[in-house]
């Protein structure tokens, strides 16, 4: 299991999902209401580490963070 | 890296840094002052931060920084700013003037576009994310269907 | 515009502009310090300075500078400044991050290269032009045999 | 009769000399000592304003200033 948890304005509890990598998770997240429509503009961090690989694995215990459009300052 | 609840104290930060800094002997501090403006009916913007990965981010600033010879700097607020007082301060010291310059640009504009950070307008005590100023950060698109990624052979 | 004898309370300057434009509704403010660096032996920095030619200088970036909505300041020291001091502090304050960026850019640039001050070193109290650090002002030559202007048929 | 000032590091009092124009002025200067060195690097001023045309006029009682190589901030 890794938990998924959602960044910012997407405001959705944290979720539980079974995964073995970024892709399996981009399909088991891509039906979820009130996430899917972040997909697109979000960014992706596994433990805190930023990454833009599909196939990145993912490994029990693993946190997945979803980071949607920014604007510090 | 200085994150504070509400508006900063811009005069305690600016001199706190200038008197750090007052013996090592760099010739430029350019500190950025970002102050709200009144605009659109808000009263206040209002922020959200992800603390773990702006730490990430500002190391390797620090580092890249510090290739030339310099120091960057910055302090932030979380929750709610009102208008026309100041949100966020990003500074540069250095030993050279161009150095400064050019780190202080590269610096704000990044931390715009790629700090963790969520912005809220504030209007009549509602918190509405500022979607319209937002841009999605670099990688983003990973987990969507149209992500460059699937070119490259990744399954789906 | 504000000339100081020796170094400047940057604090205080940084302080009072800012308390100015409290209520002027720009959103970025970035002043840029000047600080005496301790090199090559030197104890201080000296400078004279021109004031009704720097005056005019100024009046044209305060032009310059309010077609794009924003404003621009500076003060500078006279006479001795020790190192470890601030001899120098300009700012812009503007709506907007990006033209405030471009601005004290080109300022501070434009200050070094054509506002009328000279930089003396000062070492074992005795005052020594700065001339290795030092650029001709635009239209410098105009007096001398070599001057672009009798390529244009100018008499000798 | 013209003023002549030199600003900064030139270190000389103030000349008075008779010339008609920046090259007049130019022709006046080229033999001064402690002034002539300064020329090819120097900019010019007339009452206060800047002017690189050597064919600018002078009247009785202008200021011309010479402002050598500067070096603010």
């Amino acid at each position: 299991m890794i938990t998924v948890e959602f960044l910012g304005p997407i405001g959705k509890p944290p979720m539980e999902v079974e995964a073995g990598t970024l892709g399996e998770l981009a399909e088991a997240l891509k039906n979820v209401e009130g996430v899917s429509e972040w997909l697109g503009t979000s960014a992706v961090a596994i433990n805190d580490a930023m990454t833009a690989d599909r196939n990145a694995p993912l490994k029990d215990g693993d946190k997945v963070s979803i980071l949607p459009p920014v604007c510090g300052g | 890296m200085e994150l504070y609840n509400g508006s900063l104290d811009v005069k305690t930060i600016f001199g706190r840094w200038l008197d750090e800094h007052q013996q090592s002997n760099y010739g430029a501090y350019i500190p950025f002052v970002g102050i709200i403006r009144e605009e659109g009916g808000i009263e206040a913007l209002s922020f959200d931060i992800y603390e773990p990965i702006l730490r990430t981010w500002f190391e390797g600033w620090q580092a890249r920084a510090a290739e030339r010879g310099a120091i960057v700097k910055f302090a932030h607020a979380v929750g709610d700013v009102p208008v026309h007082t100041s949100s966020y301060i990003s500074a540069v010291f250095s030993p050279q003037r161009r150095v400064a310059l050019e780190l202080i640009d590269a610096f704000v504009e990044d931390f715009k576009a790629n700090a963790p950070i969520w912005k809220y307008d504030v209007i009549d005590g509602k918190r509405i994310y500022a979607e319209d100023r937002s841009t999605p950060m670099e990688g983003a698109g990973v987990l969507a269907g149209s992500q460059k990624g699937e070119e490259l052979g990744v399954r789906n």
